[in-house]
């Protein structure tokens, strides 16, 4: 059973002081979870609060599955059933790189789009909306809330971030 | 292999209109009435195209028998997205009224003009449609037809000449238009049959063919008139 | 000006933008309500047509395509709005976009969905529209992946996922925002629930910041090539065809630019209504009319030229059938058309445009409607025009749109609006945390001016 | 069951059919229509098309006892195989979803056309009464044409009766024509004109490539003259003040000023005789037609109004030509000058020599079948038909196949007069302009539902019979209209009956070959049975190999030469009019068929409608643009039409189609247009009864805008750039550029 102590604060560098206080204190960065309504310029965090993604990469590879899959689609369904118009050949390359171009923006967007909802482990309907101070994410307050063992030293983790508070 | 083809003697042609009738009476191609005319909508898969020349008195006129030139490089087929016409190892433009769904560009597309649509559908009322061609569907509204080259009656000379167990004769086939020509200005035959009077014809100096410079390899043969 | 009194100001702000989706507007819901009605039209006509047959409508031969099609590429012209031009401003990390981008790509995802409703009403036998669509069915054929009728599906089909995600991706953290005031003052209520949903459990962690950033911008970087390649293949369904004044290499360039220029009209009366109508003059600033506005006016500069090169390579071609189109367009049946369009396109944009006076909210939104009909004209006359005259000369065309059509023009607008009316009213429509995001930007100047300065003496 | 064994069957049958009524019209029916068919099979019957004089064989396709298309007879010698426009549209009479197919009888007031259905028994029964009632000279028959059985029969029907003899209705220059041809060349009959072997046709006014006697016959041998032979394209001159589509497909047009067709033909014989060129005998035969001293061309020049040099060069054409051969009539014909017109171009073959050798004249072959039936052959003229009707001299008027209401002259006034008429009896399969005033409507079956023996109007190189039995069976109640006269005979009793002894007209037709087998090609020594069978089989009986028999030459002088003289001031009324039939409306038969309506006329390319042809030139004086609702007056009378601007008219002339204007005649023809004739007057062409159909002059006036369906473009919107289409001109186009429009 562990206690969460939730603390708002206006402005993003009074953030960062509590967080290198919450440090000092011991507490690792699993511990602390940050939450703005507007992303917040990174060099406020020390560098262990740091993230990364891998969104160009999967880009590309849904670009290039998507081609892939519309011009193997648009060739074989050409040649399964072969009608030959205007004198074109059945699978005609130009015709068919429009289609495949097409494949490949689609391909990209999907993965793209995919991509970010794991990454932001979403979408996760239940598990927002339960803190207490949520609101005051909608008056572009930050919001740190610090989990902490049984008993222990929730008062050290409410002090470190009342004294970040002043 | 063989390649239907048609030849036209635009100096035979005096632009009686039999073959139009004709047409009409082979394949059940619907008449729209005056109001739907008005609006450019009567359909005539053959039509006998009127041009002058000079002034009075000097005043020339020139008939030109159109219907679909069943080009060999179609410009009407690739634009078709669901292969409604498509080109026939014969040769002939065919267009498969089941698969129309009625986008109209294969017609948009046609530099000849020979494309007709559906605008509604056909009314022939009692008795006139104990008339219709057993042999030709009737097409409904929101689909594309065109000139056939009467297929269903190559077909059907094919059928006989395949119980006879032999190939289609010269001229067996005759298409309504060239049938009922008094004239005798239109003739149908194998374009890759050396001995077939169309490409007897075909080989003539006075042959040529309509809107040569588009490449669209018409297999509408037409022999220029002396006149 | 301290941090938390411009923090206020802020606040104060966003709560005007907030208010449509809060509190009742009678404005927006009469609104509604009449676009509604106007709608209706729409569906009642195309309806009409289907039952009917599609001789109802004034098309004939040889002009097979009119109305429909006009209006299809005028439609999906406007969605070239929001989308390429909000990309284009993100990618290029211009700070006034912050409060356009949404309502822009509003505007493109709506006119998407307008523009692709087109060619199936201007089908002969829409019923069976599906034979156009690339799935195995009991047929054994599949489409013609030849015609530009299939890769105009295709595009288009990319182009609404893309742009419908595209506007949803920074629609996330802001329904996050209002899920937490819903929560506090009005839990328990459909719109809680509704904003609930929308933000599917963000809660604006570091992490989920830094991928949905990462997210818009590869989304950006990949919808302008999109964009790019929808009008392009609109146009090829005209350059495709071998017919006088539409067979022309130029004729994807000249889609594109004319596009855009048709977005920006919208985009800009679009914004000078809204400034009106939810009186938020702080985001949608002078500022952004004149940036915008010089945007608006390089492409009627860009229009104007690629016209004229058109024009100009048709007339000096001089071959028979182009110049009976061009004839005709220039000085005959169809110059009434043509020449209003100049007016419309070229003259009122460079009579008011260039002038910093020109470039406020009221000039730019006449200009975005003068386009507007230009834009239209232009279309007509490129679809129209060209039908109208074959090469065989026996064969000559006229048309007049028919009451069905017309119909199913002006409902096509009732929807636009429509739709509109109801974004505004679920949807902030201006981008909050992109703004405040903005703001956080500049405070982060000033502490940097700061120190800076301290550090001197 | 073989034809000769129902004929014994039906014989018993037959006359019942008409005494004891309908109880056995099936079965009597059934047994005249050979069963063969497969179901789906399709059966090819050959048959004959009346739907003009011309009389071509046709095979009608079969399938299910419904006919489905119609082919020409290649064996035929009018047609060889060939089908015009006319005749595909008999498809459309037969299956006319406003034919007649009851007997009706009158219910209301006269040309109400309100009737109600009656039985045969019935209506026959008050035919009869009708005809009994009536005093002999005040009975008045209408049938459709002389030739052939039908018409002997209607004679013999007269004679029987001692009323008047018969009217026929055939066209009004057929008349001129054949008496022309008498004077000129002493043949009995229009002569047949070997076009296919000729190198060089004058036609001075016969528009054959038109709808004029035997279209298909005519245009088949134009294209046989052109291309048929590889030694020589063969050449046609068309002098006509119309652009008819016969002057559209000559060589050379001479649009003359209309009735001095006359005077260019004898012109052109004086420079013949001058070129030194004619024989003794061909000069003499000449001169024993024409004393008098021709024209000079100069003088023939100003009044054909024709630039000289153009007169020279066809003169020159025609005195240098191997084998040149003139025709003659059409508009020609329809002028009060007609005869001289006619009689002064086939003379001209005098002086060309080419009177029974390839390429020229021949006498015409001419069966005559009924010439058994009826030793007279007497007829009655429409105009003297119209004084009797006018005078009120007639009681009964007995219509057959016919709407003389519509094809007369409005000044022969029938439209009132048949209003004073006692008893109308029409037989006919629509309720046409005609029918409308009937009192009693016998529906008449089409050739294609009855037994047929039919003579070639105009006759070909060689004798032609068509004959056919009943290709399906006939629709609703119809009947032969032979077999209605034969009944109506039969129930008048006595003396008449006993001149009508057979039970129907298949009976007539054996009995009358068996007379003439002799002289039927192929017949001498035939057994008659067997030729019946195998001429039915064939489709008839047709002479073989190369026209025969020169014409013997002019019997005595020919007509004075004369000028026309038209109805109608110059000054009150400028313009002359040439009505015409175009290949979509002929004269007025094919008005109730949706694929002749929609058929667009070759050179307006008109749909739907009627039109007047005005030159550019006369229009533009008037104010007057294409499509424009104009009110044309005559002295005769006045009606609306809507304006072509025609670039081929010749100024000072305007032409208007027949056949439109149908006050009834079903859904399709009602109201379409206006009848040309109502406005042509009562005068005739001198020295014969026919009417001057083309001696009328009109007043124009614009009455404002107006529209006309048209299939292609008009002269007004080829203001731009014209193409000749690549067939003509492989990549020349000819520009028409007007200055404004050219940048």
């Amino acid at each position: 059973m562990s206690k969460r102590t939730h603390a708002a604060f206006v402005s993003p560098y009074d953030v960062r002081e509590a967080l290198e206080r919450l440090e000092q204190d011991g507490f690792s960065t699993g511990d602390v979870e940050i939450r703005s309504s507007a992303p917040l310029d990174h060099d406020v965090f020390p560098e262990r609060h740091a993230v990364h993604s891998r969104m160009p990469w999967m880009a590309l590879t849904g670009a290039a599955l998507g081609g892939l899959g519309l011009f193997s689609l648009v060739a074989w369904s050409s040649s399964v059933y072969p009608l030959p118009t205007g004198g074109m050949p059945i699978v005609a390359i130009p015709t068919t790189g429009v289609i495949t171009f097409e494949g490949i923006a689609i391909g990209a967007i999907l993965c793209t789009v995919a991509t970010v909802l794991y990454e932001c482990g979403l979408p996760g309907l239940w598990s927002a909306g339960t803190g207490p101070l949520d609101h005051h994410l909608a008056d572009d307050h930050v919001l740190v809330s610090v989990t902490c063992d049984e008993g222990a030293s929730t008062e050290w983790a409410a002090k470190a971030l009342e004294t970040a508070r002043e | 292999m063989t390649r239907w083809g048609m030849v036209i003697d635009t100096d035979r042609c005096t632009g009686c209109a039999a073959c139009m009738v004709a047409c009409h009476a082979e394949n059940n191609i619907q008449t729209v009435g005056e109001v739907e005319a008005g609006k450019g909508r009567a359909m005539h898969w053959i039509r006998i195209e009127r041009y002058y020349e000079g002034e009075f008195p000097d005043i020339k006129v020139r008939f030109q028998p159109v219907m679909c030139q069943q080009c060999g490089h179609a410009p009407c087929e690739p634009v078709c997205p669901v292969y409604a016409t498509y080109h026939t190892p014969e040769g002939l433009n065919a267009m498969v009224y089941a698969r129309c769904i009625g986008t109209r560009y294969c017609a948009n597309n046609c530099p000849y003009t020979v494309r007709f649509f559906n605008w509604f559908s056909p009314d022939f009322p009692q008795p006139l449609e104990r008339q219709l061609n057993p042999d030709v569907s009737v097409r409904s509204a929101g689909i594309m037809e065109k000139c056939t080259f009467c297929v269903q009656r190559i077909q059907g000379a094919q059928d006989v000449a395949k119980d006879e167990d032999r190939e289609v004769r010269d001229g067996e086939i005759r298409t309504a238009c060239s049938q009922s020509c008094p004239a005798e200005a239109i003739v149908f035959g194998d374009l890759d049959d050396p001995e077939s009077r169309v490409s007897e014809f075909a080989e003539q100096a006075r042959a040529t063919r309509l809107l040569e410079e588009l490449s669209t390899e018409p297999s509408v043969i037409y022999m220029r008139g002396g006149r | 000006m301290t941090v938390s009194a411009r923090a206020a100001t802020a606040r104060s702000h966003e709560e005007n933008l907030i208010k449509p989706l809060t509190a009742f507007r009678p404005k927006l819901f009469v609104g509604s309500l009449i676009s509604g009605g106007v709608m209706a039209l729409l569906f009642y006509s195309w309806g009409y047509q289907i039952f009917n047959d599609i001789g109802v409508a004034g098309i004939n031969r040889p002009v097979f395509w009119g109305f429909y099609i006009t209006n299809f590429v005028f439609w999906i012209g406007i969605s070239h709005a929001g989308t390429l031009i909000s990309a284009i401003l993100r990618v290029t990390q211009a700070e006034w976009r912050r409060p356009i981008t949404r309502c822009a790509e509003a505007i493109t995802t709506f006119a998407l969905m307008i523009g692709g409703l087109f060619p199936l009403i201007h089908l002969g036998r829409p019923w069976i529209f599906w034979y156009m669509v690339p799935i195995p069915t009991y047929r054994g054929i599949w489409p013609n992946f030849r015609s530009p009728l299939m890769w105009d599906i295709m595009a288009i089909t990319t182009y609404l996922t893309g742009s419908l995600l595209y506007l949803y991706l920074p629609l996330i953290p802001d329904m996050a925002i209002l899920r937490d005031r819903a929560l506090k003052e009005t839990p328990k209520t459909l719109r809680a629930f509704f904003f609930r949903i929308m933000a599917i459990g963000w809660r604006g962690t570091p992490q989920q910041w830094h991928s949905l950033e990462a997210g818009i911008k590869a989304m950006a970087v990949i919808i302008i090539p999109v964009a790019v390649s929808v009008h392009t293949i609109v146009s090829w369904d005209f350059a495709m065809a071998i017919q006088p004044m539409w067979h022309s290499t130029i004729f994807g360039p000249y889609f594109v630019v004319g596009a855009i220029y048709s977005g920006v009209a919208v985009l800009m009366v679009a914004m000078y209504l809204l400034r009106k109508g939810l009186g938020i003059g702080e985001y949608l600033s002078d500022k952004v009319f004149n940036n915008l506005g010089l945007l608006f006016l390089a492409f009627a500069l860009l229009w104007g030229y690629f016209t004229f090169a058109e024009h100009l390579t048709v007339w000096y071609g001089n071959e028979h059938i182009e110049r009976l189109v061009f004839n005709e367009r220039i000085f005959g049946k169809y110059s009434g058309f043509f020449w209003t369009m100049m007016v419309t396109n070229v003259l009122i944009p460079l009579a008011i445009l260039p002038f910093p006076k020109g470039r406020k909210p009221l000039g730019t939104a006449i200009v975005g409607l003068a386009v507007l009909v230009g834009m239209w004209i232009e279309r007509y006359l490129i679809v129209v025009g060209t039908l109208s005259y074959t090469r065989l000369d026996y064969t000559v065309g006229t048309y007049a749109p028919s009451w069905t059509e017309m119909g199913i023009f002006v409902g096509s607008i009732g929807m636009f609006l429509f739709l509109y009316f109801v974004f505004v009213q679920t949807t902030p429509i201006v981008s909050i945390w992109e703004v405040r995001e903005g703001h956080h930007l500049e405070v982060k100047a000033q502490r940097q001016a700061l120190a800076a300065s301290r550090e001197e003496p | 069951m073989r034809r000769r064994d129902f004929v014994k069957a039906s014989a018993l049958t037959a006359g019942a059919t008409v005494i004891e009524g309908c109880t056995d019209e099936e079965h009597f029916i059934i047994q005249q229509v050979r069963q063969t068919t497969l179901p789906g099979e399709t059966v090819w019957r050959p048959g004959v098309c009346r739907q003009c004089a011309a009389g071509c064989g046709i095979q009608v396709r079969v399938v299910d006892g419904n006919a489905k298309k119609i082919e020409g007879n290649e064996a035929h010698p009018v047609n060889r195989g060939g089908v015009c426009a006319l005749g595909h549209s008999l498809l459309q009479e037969l299956y006319n979803p406003d034919r007649v197919l009851q007997p009706q009888r009158l219910a209301g007031a006269r040309g109400s056309g309100s009737f109600e259905v009656a039985t045969w028994d019935d209506a026959m029964a008050a035919a009869v009464q009708a005809v009994s009632g009536a005093a002999p000279d005040r009975i008045g028959i209408v049938a459709r044409d002389g030739t052939g059985l039908t018409g002997a029969l209607w004679r013999r029907f007269a004679s029987a009766l001692a009323a008047p003899a018969p009217t026929f209705l055939e066209a009004p220059e057929t008349e001129v024509e054949r008496l022309a041809a008498r004077v000129a060349l002493g043949t009995d009959d229009y002569p047949h004109f070997d076009i296919a072997r000729a190198e060089l046709v004058l036609s001075i006014g016969a528009p054959f490539a038109d709808r004029w006697r035997s279209p298909v016959h005519y245009i088949r041998a134009l294209a046989e003259m052109r291309r048929g032979r590889a030694t020589r394209r063969g050449r046609l001159i068309q002098a006509e003040a119309r652009m008819s589509l016969t002057a559209a497909n000559a060589d050379v047009w001479l649009p003359i000023q209309p009735g001095t067709e006359g005077v260019l033909a004898r012109a052109l014989a004086g420079y013949l005789l001058e070129s030194g060129g004619v024989a003794a005998p061909a000069r003499q035969r000449y001169e024993r037609l024409f004393p008098s001293a021709p024209p000079t061309l100069a003088e023939a020049a100003t009044a054909c109004d024709i630039r000289e040099d153009r007169l020279l060069e066809v003169a020159e054409e025609l005195a240098g030509a191997e084998n040149a051969l003139v025709m003659g009539g059409g508009s020609a014909a329809g002028h009060t000058n007609g005869l001289f017109n006619v009689t002064a171009a086939l003379g001209l073959n005098l002086l060309l020599g080419n009177l029974g050798s390839p390429g020229g004249v021949f006498s015409p072959t001419r069966v005559d079948l009924g010439r058994a039936l009826s030793s007279t052959g007497a007829a009655t003229p429409a105009s003297r038909l119209a004084e009797r009707l006018r005078d009120g001299a007639v009681d009964v008027l007995i219509v057959a196949d016919a709407d003389p209401v519509h094809t007369l002259p409005g000044g022969f006034g029938i439209a009132d007069a048949i209003a004073g008429v006692e008893t109308v009896i029409v037989l006919g399969s629509s309720l046409d302009d005609t029918a409308v005033h009937a009192d009693l409507l016998l529906p008449i079956s089409t050739e294609l539902e009855r037994f047929e023996a039919a003579e070639p109007g105009t006759t070909a190189a060689v004798a032609a019979l068509g004959m056919t039995e009943p290709v399906i069976e006939p629709m609703g109640e119809s009947r032969h209209p032979a077999d209605v006269l034969i009944a109506l005979a039969s129930g008048l009793g006595g003396g008449v009956a006993g001149q009508f002894p057979w039970s129907d007209f298949e009976e007539v037709a054996e009995a009358s070959i068996e007379v003439e087998l002799a002289r039927l090609p192929g017949g001498s020594g035939a057994d008659a049975s067997d030729f019946f069978d195998e001429a039915l089989e064939r489709g008839g009986v047709f002479g073989e190999g190369d026209p025969a028999g020169a014409p013997p030459g002019p019997s005595g002088a020919g007509p004075q030469p004369a000028g026309g003289r038209f109805e109608g001031a110059p000054n009150d009324y400028p313009f002359v009019l040439l009505p015409f039939e175009s290949v979509r409306s002929g004269t007025g038969r094919a008005a109730n068929r949706p694929w002749m309506q929609e058929l667009p006329d070759p050179l307006s390319t008109v749909m739907w409608n009627c039109w007047v042809e005005i030159a550019p030139a006369d229009a533009e004086e008037l104010g007057i643009h294409d499509q424009d609702l104009l009110r044309i007056t005559s002295p005769q009378g006045s009606i609306e039409l809507h304006a072509v601007v025609d670039p081929a008219s010749r100024p000072g002339v305007v032409s208007v189609p027949l056949g439109h204007g149908h006050s009834g005649n079903g859904r399709y023809a009602e109201g379409r247009g206006a009848n040309v004739l109502t406005l042509v007057g009562s005068s005739l062409v001198d020295g014969t009864s026919a009417p001057a159909w083309a001696a009328t002059r009109v007043h124009i006036e614009r009455l404002g805008e107006g529209e006309l369906v048209r299939f292609g473009r008009s002269y007004e919107d080829m203001g731009h750039d014209e193409v000749i289409p690549v067939g003509w001109a492989p990549h020349e186009p000819l520009r028409k550029t007007n200055p404004e429009k050219s940048v």
